[in-house]
C-alpha cells in the first residue's frame, strides 16, 4: 500500500491500518465493488459531500461556505448535464462563486479491459467512448496500433475511413446544436438535429452495420467496402446537405434569445486555453488554428483542401459557430472524397492473431471535440501492455472550474453545453 | 522522424536525458529522471528553437518493476511528437514532480493517474480521487489489481489467465524495448 | 335575493370540488411510507448539504416587489375589462391614466437599474 | 425480449426435481446474512441451478462469501414478505386501491412516462427514439419528466457504475408508487461488454427490480419502443396486482 500524501490525514489510512495484514496477494478481494455491496458498508455506497475530512487545500477552500453562499448540487441526474456529470456549485444567490465537478460516474474501466483483451477486440472497446462519434476513437486507436506493426492502409481504405469520418463529425455537430439549444430552452432544434443525425446514423448503419457502436475500422483498413444502400443513401443526403445545414442553423443564428444568452459568456482566451490543453472547436473558437488534420496531417489530409476555420472571441457564441463552420467544410471533404475514391483492396492482408513487436506509439485523430489520443505500449504478447487514451472532452471540460465562477446560474448551462463534454469519454 | 529535432534536444537537455534519443515513425521519445521534469518541462516550453507549447497527454505506466509518467507534447517547430519518458518511480511509493506549473490542464491528469496508479504528484493543489469513490482503497491500473473474471476463461494459447498472480519476469530492461516477457504458465 | 344564491351556489361548488378531488385522490391511490429514501428532497440523487434557510440576496426582494405592483394592477385591469364597454370614454381616460402613471414607475425603476440582475 | 420472469401470483408450487437443489440454499442463505429469513425448501420455485464449471475463483472468500454465485441477493429477498408493504388502511378502505386500480392501470398503461435519466449510449438512442423519426409519443410516453416525483417509469439507458448506483437506487425510491423499472441496453441487463470491469454494476438486477430487459448495445429505437409496448402490456396484464409484486416496490436498504 503506497504512504499517502503527506499533509493530507485520509480517514482511509485509519481504516487500513486496521485491516489484518495478511490478506491473499494476487487478489485484493476486499477492493471488489461487489465485496463492497455485500459487507453491509453504511447505506450509501460512498460519502457524499464533506463530513469526511477534506484532503486537498483545493477541498478544503470550496467546501468553506461564507455568509450568503450555498451549495447545489448539479448532481449526476439532471438534463442539462450531458451524461452523468456532478458540478458542486457554490451560490451566493444567483451568483457563482466557485465549481467543483466531481467525476467517476460512467467511469467503467475500458483501460483496464483493453489491458486483457487482444488487439481486435480492443477496437470494439473504446466505441462506447466518445458514443456520439464512436469512428474517431476507433481511428486513433488504429493509428497507433499501424504504427506499432508498419502496417500499410491501401489508399482506398484510407479515403472510406475520412468520409465516414466526416460523416459522423457532421452529425456529431448537428447533435451538438440541439443540445446546445435544447440546454438554453429551445425545444425544437434537438428535433430537427435527430432527423437530420438520424439519417446520417442509418446512411452508415448501411455501411458498416451498427446505427452508433459501429466496430468497423480494422488495424490495416476497414470492415468491408462501399455498397450501392450506403452510397444511394449518400447521394440524395449530400444534395441537399447544405440546404438542410443553412434551414436548421438558421434558425439559432439570428435568434435574439440565443445570441443574447450565448454572446460574451464563458469567454476563454489564448493563454487560458493552451494552459488548459484544451483542443477542438474550443481552442479555434480562441484564435489558436490547432487542428490535428493540418498541424499533424494523417492519412489522405495533406491530398485534401479544406480550410481550418478559426475565430477570435472565444465565448459560447464562438464556438457554436465554429462547430457550423466545420460541418461545411467537411461537407467539402465528403465530396472531394467521392471524387477522388480510388480503386484497390479494403483491407491489408494481416495474420489472424496479431503479435506487433515490442514497442510504444502514439496516434492522435481530430475529433469533433478535439484531439483524440491513443498512447499503446506492446510487449510482444497479443494482449496490449498499456493502452492509454487521451480524451478531449476531458481536458475541455476542466475549464469549466475557470469559466464558469462569475456568471449566473442560467449562464452555466450555456458554457457548459458550448463546451461539449461527452461523459463516456471523460470518465473512461 | 526530424533529424534536426534530435540535434536540437541533445544540444538543449543532453545533461538530463538519459539513454539515447529513440525515433520511430513521427515519434522522438526522450527518458528523464524525476529529479529533473520541471526544469526539463522549462526548456522544452520556453526556448526559441523547441516551443513545446501543446500538452497532447500525460499518462502513467506501471511497467512491473517501475512506475513512469509519461508526457506527449506538440510543437509547430517539429513535425514529430515528443514523448518525454519519466522513468524510475519506485512502484512502493511513486513520486513524481507535478507539471500543473506550465499547464494547469495536467491537474486532472495528474489526479487521474494517481487515481489509477497512486503516483503522488507534488505540487498539485488537488490530489484526490477522480473516478473511484473516495473511500475505494486500491488503485486499479497497477499490474497487481486483476480484473474480476466472470467470463470464462479466454480461449488461445499463451494469454494470460486472469487469476494468475502477475509475476513480472525477472528478465532486465523495459518491456518495450524487445523484452519477450516468458508466458505466464 | 335570487344573485345570493347564485354566490353562495359557486362557492360551494368551487370549495366542494377542491376537497372532493383531494378525497378521491386520497382513496385511490397506493399509501406507502417507502424508506429512508423516499421523504428525502431530491437534488439530482445527492444528499443536500448544508440547512436550506439560507438569507437571500436584496435583488430577489426588488424583483419580488416590482412583481407585486403589476399584479395588482393586472387585478384592477380584470374587472375593468368586464364592464369597460358601458363606461364608454370616461372610464377608458381613468384606466388609461392609471397604466400611465404605473408605466412611470416601470420607467423610474428601469433607469434607476433595478431590472438589472446583480 | 425476456419479460420479467414473474412466478404465478402467490401460490408458487416448487417443482420435485429441484427440491434437492433448494434443500442445499438454506444453510448457505442462513450463514450469508443475519436478517434475511431462511429459506423454506418447498415454498419457492428453486432457480434452475447450472453448476459453473468453466471458472472458481481461487479465493473462496473472494465474491459472495462461499456462497454458490447464482443467488442474488435480491432475488432471496424477494421471496420473502419483508419487501411488500400493505397500503395501511382501515379495513373495507384497504380493498378500494386494488379495486380501482383494475381501471386506473389501463389508463396508467397508455401514459406511462418515463424518467428523464441517461446514463451512457443508450441515453441517445433513447432520446432518438423519443424524438421526430421514431417517435414514441404515438403510445402516449412522451414527456421524459426530469424530476422522479413526477415519473412512472424508470429507463436505465447505459452503464450503472457502482458509483452511480447509490444516486440511481434514491432516483427509483424517490418515485411514487406505481413505478415500473426498463433495464435498457446489454450493460443494463448483464453487464453486457463491461462484465469483467472492476468499477460497474454487472446488470441492474442486482441493486433494481426490472420488469422489462430490452437488449441490445445499443438496441435500435424500434427496440426501445417495442420494450415499452411490452410493458404496457404487461401493466394491463398483472392490473389490480401491484402489491403482490414479487420483488416489493421498494429496494431495502442493506441489500
Amino acid at each position: 500500500m503506497p504512504t499517502r500524501p503527506a499533509r493530507s490525514t485520509t480517514r482511509t489510512t485509519t481504516r487500513a491500518a486496521a485491516r489484518p495484514k495478511e490478506q491473499p496477494a494476487q487478489h485484493r478481494s476486499e477492493d471488489d465493488p461487489r465485496i463492497m455491496l455485500d459487507r453491509q458498508v453504511s447505506a450509501d455506497l460512498y460519502q457524499p459531500i464533506p463530513p469526511y475530512p477534506t484532503r486537498t487545500e483545493r477541498e478544503a477552500e470550496f467546501y468553506s461556505l461564507g455568509d450568503g453562499q450555498m451549495f447545489l448540487n448539479i448532481g449526476p441526474h439532471h438534463p442539462a448535464t450531458h451524461g452523468v456529470l456532478r458540478l458542486v456549485v457554490k451560490l451566493s444567490g444567483e451568483q457563482v462563486v466557485d465549481v467543483d465537478p466531481v467525476l467517476g460516474y460512467l467511469h467503467r474501466g475500458v483501460e483496464k479491459i483493453c489491458e486483457n483483451s487482444d488487439y481486435y477486440h480492443v477496437i470494439d472497446q473504446v466505441d462506447p467512448l466518445e458514443y456520439v462519434s464512436s469512428l474517431f476513437q476507433e481511428w486513433a486507436a488504429v493509428l497507433a496500433f499501424e504504427k506499432l506493426m508498419d502496417v500499410e492502409v491501401p489508399a482506398r481504405a484510407e479515403y472510406i475511413r475520412v468520409l465516414s469520418g466526416e460523416l459522423l463529425r457532421v452529425a456529431s455537430h448537428t447533435l451538438f446544436m440541439g443540445f446546445l439549444a435544447l440546454d438554453l430552452g429551445g425545444l425544437t432544434p434537438i428535433l430537427y438535429s435527430f432527423i437530420e443525425r438520424d439519417e446520417i446514423v442509418e446512411m452508415l448503419a448501411a455501411l458498416t452495420g451498427a446505427r452508433m457502436l459501429f466496430n468497423y475500422f480494422r488495424i490495416g483498413g476497414v470492415n468491408g467496402d462501399l455498397n450501392h444502400d450506403f452510397m444511394s443513401r449518400l447521394g440524395d443526403w449530400m444534395s441537399r446537405a447544405a440546404r438542410q445545414t443553412e434551414a436548421n442553423t438558421g434558425l439559432l443564428n439570428e435568434n435574439e434569445i440565443f445570441v443574447r444568452r450565448a454572446r460574451g459568456v464563458g469567454v476563454m482566451n489564448r493563454e487560458m486555453a493552451l494552459r488548459f490543453g484544451v483542443t477542438g472547436g474550443n481552442l479555434r473558437a480562441s484564435g489558436i488554428p490547432f487542428d490535428v488534420r493540418r498541424a499533424h496531417p494523417y492519412s489522405v489530409y495533406p491530398a485534401l483542401d479544406f480550410n481550418v476555420p478559426t475565430r477570435l472571441e472565444g465565448d459560447s457564441l464562438a464556438r457554436y459557430l465554429i462547430r457550423m463552420d466545420e460541418v461545411r467544410e467537411s461537407i467539402k471533404i465528403i465530396d472531394q472524397c467521392l471524387h477522388q475514391m480510388p480503386d484497390g483492396p479494403v483491407m491489408a492482408r494481416l495474420p489472424r492473431l496479431l503479435r506487433p513487436r515490442p514497442g510504444r506509439a502514439w496516434g492522435a485523430v481530430e475529433g469533433p471535440r478535439g484531439m483524440l489520443g491513443v498512447y499503446a505500449i506492446s510487449d510482444g504478447s497479443d494482449q496490449p501492455f498499456r493502452f492509454r487514451i487521451h480524451d478531449p472532452s476531458f481536458m475541455n471540460l476542466e475549464v469549466v472550474s475557470h469559466l464558469l465562477p462569475g456568471n449566473l446560474l442560467a449562464d452555466t448551462m450555456a458554457i457548459v453545453a458550448s463546451l461539449d463534454p461527452i461523459m463516456g469519454g471523460i470518465d473512461k | 522522424m526530424d533529424r534536426a529535432l534530435k540535434r536540437r534536444l541533445e544540444a538543449r537537455l543532453g545533461a538530463q536525458i538519459r539513454g539515447p534519443i529513440r525515433q520511430r515513425h513521427d515519434q522522438t521519445e526522450i527518458r528523464i529522471q524525476p529529479g529533473g521534469l520541471p526544469d526539463v518541462l522549462r526548456t522544452l516550453h520556453d526556448s526559441v528553437d523547441l516551443r513545446f507549447e501543446i500538452l497532447a497527454d500525460l499518462a502513467g505506466v506501471d511497467t512491473g518493476r517501475e512506475m513512469q509518467v509519461v508526457y506527449h507534447l506538440w510543437s509547430e517547430t517539429t513535425p514529430d511528437w515528443l514523448r518525454v519518458i519519466v522513468e524510475g518511480l519506485s512502484r512502493e511509493d511513486p513520486r513524481c514532480p507535478s507539471g500543473t506549473f506550465l499547464w494547469a490542464g495536467a491537474e486532472w491528469l495528474e489526479r487521474e493517474a494517481y487515481d489509477m496508479f497512486g503516483i503522488v504528484f507534488e505540487g498539485n493543489r488537488d490530489l484526490r480521487r477522480i473516478f473511484m469513490p473516495p473511500d475505494y482503497t486500491s488503485f486499479p491500473l497497477r499490474k497487481d489489481f486483476l480484473l474480476p473474471d466472470d467470463s470464462a476463461r479466454s480461449p488461445g494459447e499463451g494469454v494470460r489467465h486472469m487469476e494468475r498472480p502477475f509475476a513480472p519476469a525477472v528478465v532486465a530492461g523495459d518491456p518495450a524495448d524487445g523484452v519477450r516477457r516468458a508466458p505466464a504458465s | 335575493m335570487t344573485g345570493l344564491w347564485y354566490v353562495l351556489g359557486l362557492a360551494a361548488a368551487g370549495v366542494g370540488f377542491v376537497f372532493l378531488v383531494i378525497g378521491l385522490a386520497w382513496v385511490i391511490s397506493h399509501r406507502n411510507r417507502g424508506d429512508r429514501h423516499k421523504g428525502v428532497p431530491y437534488e439530482s440523487g445527492i444528499d443536500t448539504y448544508g440547512d436550506t434557510w439560507g438569507r437571500f440576496g436584496v435583488s430577489f426582494y426588488i424583483y419580488a416587489l416590482l412583481f407585486v405592483a403589476f399584479d395588482v394592477e393586472v387585478v384592477f385591469l380584470y374587472l375593468w375589462a368586464i364592464v369597460f364597454r358601458s363606461l364608454l370614454l370616461g372610464g377608458l381616460v381613468s384606466m388609461g391614466t392609471f397604466v400611465l402613471v404605473l408605466m412611470l414607475g416601470l420607467a423610474y425603476a428601469w433607469r434607476k437599474g433595478a431590472l438589472t440582475w446583480r | 425480449m425476456a419479460v420479467g420472469d414473474r412466478g404465478p401470483r402467490r401460490t408458487r408450487t416448487a417443482p420435485p426435481a429441484a427440491d434437492s437443489a433448494a434443500s442445499s440454499l438454506p444453510a448457505a442463505a442462513a450463514a450469508a446474512g443475519g436478517d434475511i429469513a431462511a429459506v423454506a425448501p418447498g415454498d419457492l420455485t428453486a432457480p434452475i441451478v447450472v453448476p459453473n464449471t468453466f471458472w472458481r475463483a481461487t479465493n473462496p472468500l473472494a465474491y459472495d462469501g462461499g456462497r454458490p454465485p447464482e443467488v442474488t441477493h435480491l432475488r432471496e429477498f424477494g421471496r420473502t414478505d419483508a419487501g411488500r408493504r400493505d397500503d395501511a388502511r382501515w379495513g373495507a378502505l384497504q380493498v378500494v386501491p386494488t379495486r380501482a386500480d383494475y381501471i386506473l392501470d389501463l389508463i396508467r398503461a397508455n401514459s406511462l412516462w418515463p424518467l428523464l435519466s441517461g446514463l451512457a449510449c443508450c441515453a441517445i438512442e433513447m432520446m432518438s427514439s423519443a424524438t421526430s423519426k421514431n417517435d414514441m409519443d404515438r403510445w402516449g410516453m412522451f414527456p421524459f419528466r426530469a424530476s422522479p416525483r413526477q415519473s412512472d417509469v424508470l429507463i436505465v439507458a447505459g452503464t450503472l457504475t457502482t458509483k452511480m448506483s447509490g444516486p440511481l437506487i434514491r432516483l427509483w425510491e424517490q418515485m411514487p408508487e406505481p413505478k415500473w423499472c426498463v433495464a435498457l441496453g446489454d450493460c443494463t441487463v448483464s453487464g453486457g461488454r463491461y462484465k469483467r470491469s472492476y468499477s460497474t454494476v454487472q446488470g441492474i438486477d442486482r441493486v433494481m427490480p426490472v420488469d422489462v430487459y430490452i437488449p441490445g448495445c445499443p438496441p435500435r429505437p424500434e427496440g426501445l419502443i417495442y420494450g415499452m409496448l411490452q410493458l404496457g402490456q404487461l401493466v394491463k396484464d398483472r392490473r389490480g396486482h401491484w402489491p403482490e409484486r414479487e420483488i416489493g416496490p421498494t429496494v431495502p436498504d442493506k441489500i
